[in-house]
């Protein structure tokens, strides 16, 4: 894989990620406008670039007049925090349900395998829906809704590691000199596959970031005024005919931050998990 | 003399990692007679198995023939042009894998793939229909030879549904279907247990008689060569360090390295002799000094050993890699 | 010719009495006729009756119209006529469900067959309005409900009117062909006869640009709700022109009247005069829009012209707000359904101009309906949103929204001489009596600004330069009778 | 053997199916607002009258009732009435489903027949151009957002160049007679060319869209366990029985190498059917997809409940069904 | 004197897949017999071989003494202690005496720790020491396996297969047990290796005076470090008894097939008489009833195919199970 990525192309997406959490980290300092200052006579304002453009609002403006820009760097808020946290929550419940039902076995493994496979059952953004469907739209609903089933990921990865880690002859050894569960759990077993679950989980930051952006579109994500990436590109479509700047540049953002945090991941898994190497 | 079926010249492959430039195999030289078994002895990782691959013309990237030739009744095959070189697998020469779990496709029944090679290469089978029918008639004859009971009705089954030693049965059945000239067995037993390694070790031997063929053994073990093999070579990180009729090199070895392996497996019949370890490691491979490769283990080392040993000849049908490979210990 | 139109919702079921979509309904006015129809000056004309008589204040009745046919062949008759408001009235007719239609025929108590041609409604108090309201109606066949039973209404039709229905393919669009037995339709309304196109095809496209793009390509002639921001597109493009009609929706943002800060009548007046509205209507609806000072709309019964303005005043605003007790300006939210957002957000940014700092909730539409419901706790501050008058009598409108306890009274309004006028108003058969009432509690109800007044937007249309004959109509019905493609 | 492992396959499928109707049931009973008001809305209902529809509605008995007589009525295919269109909740899925099948499986043989070939021939000219632009390719396709790209795809060939048609699922003129509802089959069987040729062109842009994703990962699945294959020691002895080229690859490889391939693109049918609503939304797709949005804003709730519901059944037939495909693939675990 | 170890009647059967349906329709257990009732016992000091082919159930027997791995029944008593009856408690005491070494260098060291890490948990778990006395416990048994203190630092993919059985033998032998599993230690080790971990562990046993458990299919490796031997075939002990003696004079025709099947070095010491196995190892799944070697044993005859043979005890502690010692049929 290395041929195929090269070096540069890494670090390239790996300074994108960053660039894009300094710009959400530092979104009142970065962004040239407030990112909900209506400006009615700024309506549908082209980028920069073009004519009737001011490069004070170099992306334009959306129907409301707000610039478009502003309104992207403080959308990375939106989608770099529910990324990152339901990653984050549902990495902390799956390593631990599945270190439990890949080391313990028995009930505690039927049980945690039951629900795994019910929630796997469920296409994901359907989930989703049907969940953002019942609670209403929201920040802290959003994170609920992805995390409920986003868990299941890292819990597979890491019972299926704990399972064939528990085999393996150095557990083995640390049950000989005494060790009790836990402390093989925590010191055997953990660090081992602590590796692939981080690799997963950049992934999944990617993918995250992508369903928060969905469930936006279909309207049934954050609540404006504040801005996620999914529901500018929703709100700017049916402005696409005059006006194609309002949801072109956002859905730009998604993709390149997805890719370069695709693209960072695969890098990552190339260096900490020598058994990815195609 | 008439020539070998087989001669290796200097043969040398390396693999291009990323550590750096792997010469897994350096500059060996070898001959294969007609109808005889020569032995191939190496500890893991000493070239044995990538030796013979060069041979089947079966090095892939990253690595490369670096230089030598293989000639295979005087045809040269390094360099050999890809189609004629598949013609030549499976037909003239024969290669089973180390491993007889993994190299048996498990997605296809055996009788696939023995029929596929007889296909492949059966000049000999009437065309048309009958084709098949003969096919499979002798694909059944090789498998009962090799000893699987009710070959025909087997044909259908998959690799998984049979044992270990079956396996290993059905690879060489496979490899001999052609009635090739040489075959190439890698380390046909290493996983088997004594029981059925003598088994299958029999069974090569008494179909080398009937067909008439020579065969390479590979193996670790110097007890195997010493039952089945005519003549042995030895090798030592990527190189033969000693060569010769299999009853000399046992009881009079002229390298250190063959003497220490000697010395360091205990022997049923003499259980009260003691075993002497060979000290230290098999060096790398990356980056190795010019002189001896077994110098920093050998306990007879000397000043001569860092310049490059020749592998020469000291006696008739012997050679050695070593300085010292004239006198006689 | 093949006329084809694309439109944007798909009708949620083709049984008249079993819907309260006005989309459903635009789409089956192809199909079906009322007795009573509007003409394009929204003028109550006889469509299937002849003419219509009240007995008594609470009789009404109707002479069919001979020579109907519905479009199995069978002859329109009278049992029909009380079959299509039995079905109606009922409880439980549609195969155990109500009509929820109903209500949409107040007193009517019930309808009975006088001869093969006269038919009576018998109310159980005045209601003038009945007239009006039968626009909304569609007469249904006896035989064929009775044969298809709820569901079979639910996917086929028989109706009289211009266009017979081929295929109805769900979500994506449905086939409509000329039915040669129409019986021409009301004579009142000009060019009276058998439709125009031999072929109907209504596309249903939900996405606006993707509608307004099919238009734009020549895929289409007629699309319904162009959004004001494509009317430049539409302009430009030499294949294409804008329609526009007034429509019938007043829209409002209810102040919750029982609340602080929006109890205080200073402060509601503060948001009327805190509201650059020619600016919205301007900027977002480009200019296709009537502002409005209060509930009616211009071209409604009893609409008073002469009511005062609130002008755009951010310093009376302020002065308002400090007079109330608000020196430092107010903290509210206000509410929005998904299609409103961007409106919602315009106002609040305005508002918060004027010392009204507004923040939008936008929930789903119902809700954000739960949540300013009558009977509910109706705890916001203010909602965006809109009441349809497609009768055009205050009835339909004033009632609901403002009168005491009114269906529609999301603001909590409560006034006893409004009440009292609504109520006389709704009994009084004298129509100039009745319309002065109406003024003068439209006057009433203008000072008090239980809302802030907003506009009422016209109804845009994208048509193709092949179509003649065909204008929009402020009841949204899409009237197909007299539109021709080349 | 196989019939008792098939057997068993089969009833593992009832304790998920049971746990996602729990989950389905609670999900949609626990969301606020009453159905029985949303039914009435707008409507002058007095107080009785909702009462009244609550109590035939079911709504008034407790939780685990309402649950059993749900479960009941799901497994006979009802699902009470759809609120708005009033009627009942399967006959206006059912109008609906055959739309989204086609999208769906459209979308699914576009990936296949992207992935499965550029995964193959990525892996065998391993690290050459056509791998990196493989490579990239894939890492595009995973990152892309469907309803973003599809708009764009929709600006330019539909909007711009004008090569495509801009919604919907087939012009009128083209409409062949509804047999199976499936346009691409219909069109077929009544031999339309033109209706196929037209239903094509509408399916074309949802289709790629939709599936795109699903190529972008199948192609790094097949690519990687294509080299996976072809590192196996059967490659090697295949070679060193001199067989062809073609016969290893598309024989000896490509059987093994299609196992993690089958599975995983089972799997990815959940990002199908999820992607349908996004898709069909974008592309005014007459699908089902389209239907849970639109109902979800309406708070259309067993509509939603039941199309829920549909899709995590399917989605686990799916796998099931993948289970079984591999099963004939692999004659490993065929016992 | 009673031995160190006393092993009696072990048994231990894996049950395998067997699915809902299977236990819905009640369907006979799959289990695989991998010991079925073995007793056997080692003296304090002495060095039993244990040899058999793959899947015999070696590795399990060694688990099951440290109850590693749960037996079904039997008892295990060592130095006068009833292993299976232990508590938690009390088996973590009894850690400390009993020790095990493992086949797979590389699988039996965790990767990700450094080598003094891997040495010290051992002590920390038992809290024998720590800080100082910790370092200086951990050097000490670094150099007495032949590697150097500054490997403490290292971590094991930076050390050949023989410096990590060398790692492994030191992790077992920190705590100072009196008793070590070897579990086929030297089977993944190159030739050239094998010597040298032999040579370790023979040096060792007699510095520390330990007792081992040799674990191994080679039977030349068995009979060169064992005092005694045990034979084992599809989870029983067919024929026990002091090295010499059995491998001398083999009672049992499986111990002799054995034998026989082993290539040697000297050509000249090759019997004349080969007794060559048919056939493969049956399934552990469902063994053959009667004797379990009848299938492969040229002398099989009614009697064996029936009736399972008594474990004779003879003289000088031999013990064999077949029906036709002392005189095998022609
Ligand atoms: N594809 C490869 N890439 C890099 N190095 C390789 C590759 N194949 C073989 N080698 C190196 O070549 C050397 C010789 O390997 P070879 O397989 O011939 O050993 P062998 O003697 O057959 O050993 P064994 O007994 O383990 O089979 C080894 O050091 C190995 O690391
Ligand atoms: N955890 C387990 N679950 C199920 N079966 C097992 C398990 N461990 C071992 N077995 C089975 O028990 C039998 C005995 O295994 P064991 O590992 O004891 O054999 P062994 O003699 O050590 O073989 P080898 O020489 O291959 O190490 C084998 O058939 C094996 O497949
Ligand atoms: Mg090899
Ligand atoms: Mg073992």
């Amino acid at each position: 894989m290395a041929e195929l990525l090269p070096g540069r192309l890494a670090r390239l997406a790996a300074l994108t990620v960053l660039a894009f959490v300094l710009m959400a980290a530092f979104a009142p300092w970065v962004a040239p406008h407030d990112p909900g200052a209506t400006d009615l006579f700024r309506r549908l304002q082209p980028p920069g670039w073009m004519e009737e453009g001011d490069w004070a609002f170099p992306l334009g403006c959306d129907a409301l007049g707000r610039d478009i820009l502003s309104r992207i760097i403080y959308g990375a808020r939106v989608s770099i925090f529910i990324g990152v946290v339901v990653v984050l929550i549902a990495t902390m419940i799956g390593v631990a349900a599945g270190l439990a039902a890949g080391y313990l076995r028995g009930w505690v493994d039927r049980v945690i395998s039951g629900l795994v496979d019910i929630l796997l059952g469920f296409p994901y953004l359907i989930f989703a829906v049907g969940l953002m469907a019942m609670m209403g739209p929201g920040v802290l609903n959003m994170v609920l809704a992805l995390a409920y089933k986003e868990w299941v990921v890292p819990c597979r990865v890491v019972r299926g590691e704990t399972l064939a880690a528990r085999e393996t002859e150095y557990v083995e050894a640390a049950r000989a000199i005494g060790a009790s569960s836990a402390t093989i759990m925590a010191h055997e077993v953990l660090p081992n596959i602590l590796s692939p679950v981080i690799v997963v989980a950049t992934v999944r930051i990617a993918q995250v970031i992508i369903l928060e952006a969905s469930l936006s579109f279909l309207g049934l994500g954050v609540q404006p005024p504040a801005a996620s990436w999914g529901s500018m590109v929703a709100d700017g479509r049916g402005y696409i005919l005059d006006a194609w700047w309002v949801s072109t540049f956002p859905g730009f953002a998604i993709l390149l931050l997805v890719l370069s945090i695709n693209v960072a991941s695969q890098a990552v898994r190339d260096a900490l998990d020598p058994r990815f190497h195609d | 003399m008439t020539e070998p079926l087989l001669s290796i010249a200097d043969l040398r492959v390396a693999f291009a990692t990323r550590q750096g430039l792997v010469r897994a195999v350096d500059g060996v030289s070898l001959d294969v007679r007609e109808g005889e078994c020569l032995g191939i002895v190496g500890e893991s990782g000493s070239g044995k198995s990538v030796t013979f691959a060069g041979v089947m013309g079966l090095i892939r990237p990253p690595g490369r023939i670096e230089g030598g030739s293989i000639r295979f009744e005087g045809r040269e095959l390094v360099g050999l042009d890809p189609q004629a070189y598949r013609r030549l697998r499976g037909r003239d020469i024969a290669m089973t894998l180390q491993d007889a779990q993994t190299s048996l496709n498990p997605a296809l029944t055996v009788g696939t793939q023995i029929l596929e090679v007889l296909l492949a290469h059966g000049d000999d089978l009437p065309s048309g229909r009958a084709r098949l029918r003969a096919a499979r008639q002798r694909a059944v004859d090789m498998m009962t030879l090799v000893g699987i009971p009710a070959a025909a009705r087997r044909l259908g089954d998959y690799p998984h549904q049979f044992s270990g030693g079956m396996r290993q049965r059905m690879m060489i059945a496979i490899a001999l279907s052609c009635r090739p000239k040489l075959l190439i067995a890698d380390e046909p037993t290493t996983a088997l247990d004594v029981t059925i390694q003598a088994q299958v070790l029999e069974l090569i031997a008494s179909i080398r008689a009937t067909l008439g063929m020579s065969v390479v053994l590979i193996t670790h073990d110097l007890g195997v060569v010493a039952e089945y093999c005519d003549r042995v070579a030895v090798l030592y990180a990527g190189q033969i360090v000693e060569s010769g009729p299999t009853a000399q090199v046992i009881s009079d070895p002229r390298h250190p390295y063959t003497a220490g392996l000697l010395r360091s497996v205990p022997v049923l019949s003499h259980l009260d002799r003691p075993i002497h370890p060979i000290e230290g490691q098999v060096p790398d491979l990356i980056d190795l000094p010019p002189g001896c490769r077994f110098l920093p283990r050998c306990p007879m080392a000397r000043t001569a050993c860092h310049n490059p040993v020749p592998f020469h000849a000291f006696a008739e049908g012997r050679a050695a890699r070593c300085v010292l490979a004239e006198a006689p210990r | 010719a093949e006329l084809r139109i694309g439109f944007t919702l798909d009708p949620l079921t083709l049984d008249p009495a079993n819907h309260r979509s006005r989309e459903t309904e635009s789409v089956l006015r192809t199909m079906y006729n009322g007795l009573v129809a509007h003409d394009p000056a929204m003028k109550l004309v006889p469509e299937l009756v002849e003419s219509w008589q009240w007995i008594d204040p609470r009789t009404m009745e109707v002479t069919l119209r001979s020579g109907v046919k519905f479009h199995s062949g069978a002859p329109m008759t009278a049992d029909d006529i009380v079959y299509t408001f039995t079905r109606l009235l009922t409880d439980g007719a549609l195969g155990g469900q109500t009509s929820p239609r109903k209500s949409l025929l107040g007193p009517t108590k019930a309808v009975v067959k006088v001869d093969d041609r006269s038919v009576r409604f018998e109310l159980s108090e005045p209601w003038p309005v009945l007239p009006a309201m039968l626009t909304f109606q569609e007469v249904v066949s006896k035989s064929f409900a009775e044969k298809a039973g709820a569901a079979g209404m639910a996917t086929q039709e028989d109706g009289t009117g211009p266009f017979r229905l081929v295929q109805w393919r769900r979500g994506d669009s449905l086939v409509l062909e000329r039915f040669p037995g129409y019986f021409g339709g009301a004579p009142a309304i000009p060019v009276a006869g058998k439709a125009c196109t031999d072929r109907v095809i209504i596309k249903i496209i939900p996405e606006n640009a993707s509608r307004v793009a099919a238009l734009l390509a020549g895929d289409v002639d007629i699309i319904n709700e162009l959004p004001a921001h494509d009317i430049r597109n539409v302009e430009a493009n030499p294949n294409t022109r804008v329609m526009a009609v007034n429509g019938t929706r007043t829209f409002f943002v209810a102040l919750n009247n029982n609340r602080a800060p929006f109890n205080d009548v200073r402060v509601r007046q503060a948001a009327n005069h805190a509201l650059n509205r020619k600016l919205i209507i301007a900027k977002l609806l480009n200019g296709r829009a009537e502002p409005l000072n209060g509930v009616m709309s211009p071209a409604a019964f009893g609409f008073n012209p002469d009511l005062p303005t609130y002008g755009y005043d951010v310093n009376r605003a302020k002065a308002l707000l400090a007079e109330a007790g608000h020196p430092n300006g107010i903290d509210v939210t206000l509410d929005a359904d998904g299609p409103q957002k961007d409106m919602a957000e315009a106002i609040a940014a305005l508002l918060t101009q004027a010392g009204i700092r507004t923040k939008v909730a936008v929930g789903d539409g119902s809700q954000v309906r739960d949540k300013w419901a009558v009977n509910g706790k109706r705890e916001g501050d203010m909602w965006i949103t809109s009441w349809g008058n497609g009768s055009l009598d205050p009835t339909d409108i004033f009632e609901p929204t403002l009168a005491t306890g009114g269906r529609g009274n999301s603001a909590g309004y409560s006034n006893k001489q409004v009440d009292a006028l609504l109520a006389e108003g709704g009994r009084e058969t004298d129509t100039a009596k009745r319309a002065a009432i109406y003024r003068t509690a439209q006057a009433i109800v203008t000072k008090e600004a239980p809302w802030i007044f907003l506009w009422l937007p016209q109804d845009l249309y994208g048509v193709s330069a092949r179509l003649s004959g065909w204008s929009p109509a402020a009841s949204g019905w899409l009237n197909l009778r007299d539109a021709c493609v080349q | 053997m196989r019939s008792v492992a098939l057997l068993q396959r089969l009833l593992h499928l009832v304790p998920v199916l049971f746990g996602v109707t729990v989950i389905v049931f609670l999900m949609m009973s626990l969301t606020p607002g009453d159905p029985a008001e949303i039914m009435l809305a707008n409507q002058n209902a007095t107080p009785e009258q909702v009462a009244s529809l609550r109590h035939d509605m079911g709504l008034d008995r407790s939780l685990p009732t309402r649950f059993v007589t749900f479960v009941g009525h799901a497994v006979q295919g009802e699902f009470g009435l759809s609120l708005f269109h009033r009627r009942p909740v399967a006959a206006v899925i059912a109008e609906r489903l055959p739309a989204t099948i086609e999208l769906s499986a459209a979308a699914l043989l576009f990936a296949l027949f992207m992935a499965i070939p550029l995964g193959v021939v990525a892996a065998v000219h391993r690290g050459g151009i056509l791998d990196r632009l493989a490579t990239v390719g894939s890492l595009f396709g995973v990152s892309l957002p469907g309803f973003w790209f599809g708009i764009l795809l929709l600006l330019a060939f539909a909007v711009n160049l004008r090569l495509l048609p801009v919604s919907g699922a087939i012009d009128f003129a083209h409409q062949p007679p509804g047999l199976t509802g499936f346009l691409v089959i219909d069109s077929v069987l009544a031999g339309r060319m033109d209706s196929l040729g037209n239903a094509l062109a509408h399916l074309l842009l949802p289709a790629i869209t939709l599936g795109l994703p699903m190529a972008a990962i199948l192609m790094r699945v097949t690519r990687a366990s294509m080299l996976e294959v072809l590192r196996q020691d059967y490659i090697t002895f295949a070679e060193a029985k001199g067989l062809g080229r073609t016969r290893i690859l598309a024989l000896h490889a490509l059987k093994n190498a299609l196992l993690p391939t089958v599975t995983v693109a089972a799997i990815e049918t959940g990002s199908l059917l999820g992607g349908n609503m996004v898709v069909e939304t974008v592309f005014g797709w007459p699908g089902l997809g389209r239907l849970v949005v639109e109902s979800i804003f309406v708070r259309n709730y067993p509509l939603v409940q039941a199309a829920v519901l549909l899709y995590a059944v399917t989605y686990v037939l799916v796998n099931f069904v993948a289970d079984m495909l591999y099963t004939v693939l692999n004659p490993r675990v065929r016992m | 004197m009673s031995p160190l170890l006393d092993v009696k009647d072990l048994v231990k059967h894996y049950g395998v897949g067997q699915g809902l349906l299977g236990r819905l329709f009640g369907a006979p257990p799959r289990k695989v017999q991998a010991l079925n009732g073995v007793s056997l016992h080692v003296g304090a000091g002495e060095t039993l071989g244990l040899i058999g082919e793959s899947g015999c159930g070696k590795s399990t027997l060694g688990r099951a003494i440290l109850r590693l791995h749960e037996p079904d029944s039997g008892s295990v008593t060592f130095g006068g202690v009833d292993v299976t009856a232990l508590d938690t408690g009390g088996l973590k005491a009894m850690r400390r005496r009993m020790q095990i070494i493992f086949q797979n260098p590389y699988a039996s060291l965790n990767p990700r720790k450094p080598v003094g890490e891997i040495l010290a948990q051992p002590l920390r778990l038992h809290r024998l020491a720590e800080g100082a006395a910790l370092r200086e416990r951990v050097r000490e048994m670094l150099e007495h396996v032949g590697l150097r203190a500054a490997h403490a630092d290292r971590y094991p993919h930076q050390f050949s297969g023989g410096q990590r059985q060398r790692i492994g033998i030191a992790r077992a032998l920190i705590l100072n047990p009196e008793f070590v599993v070897c579990d086929e230690p030297v089977s993944a080790l190159d030739v050239s290796v094998q010597a040298q971990i032999i040579d370790l562990l023979a040096r060792l046993k007699r510095e520390l005076g330990l007792t081992y458990l040799f674990i191994s299919h080679d039977i030349a490796v068995i009979g060169y470090v064992s005092d005694r031997v045990a034979v084992m075939y599809l989870g029983e002990i067919v024929e026990n008894g002091p090295a010499r003696a059995v491998l001398r004079r083999p009672y049992h025709p499986y111990t002799r097939a054995l034998m026989s099947a082993v290539p040697r070095v000297d050509r000249a010491d090759q019997q004349q008489e080969r007794v060559r196995l048919h056939g493969d190892l049956p399934s552990p799944m469902d063994p053959p009833p009667g004797c379990r070697f009848h299938t492969r044993c040229g002398f099989a005859t009614d009697l064996c195919r029936s009736v399972a043979p008594l474990r004779r005890q003879l003289e000088e502690d031999r013990m064999v199970a077949c029906h036709h010692f002392p005189e095998p049929a022609p």
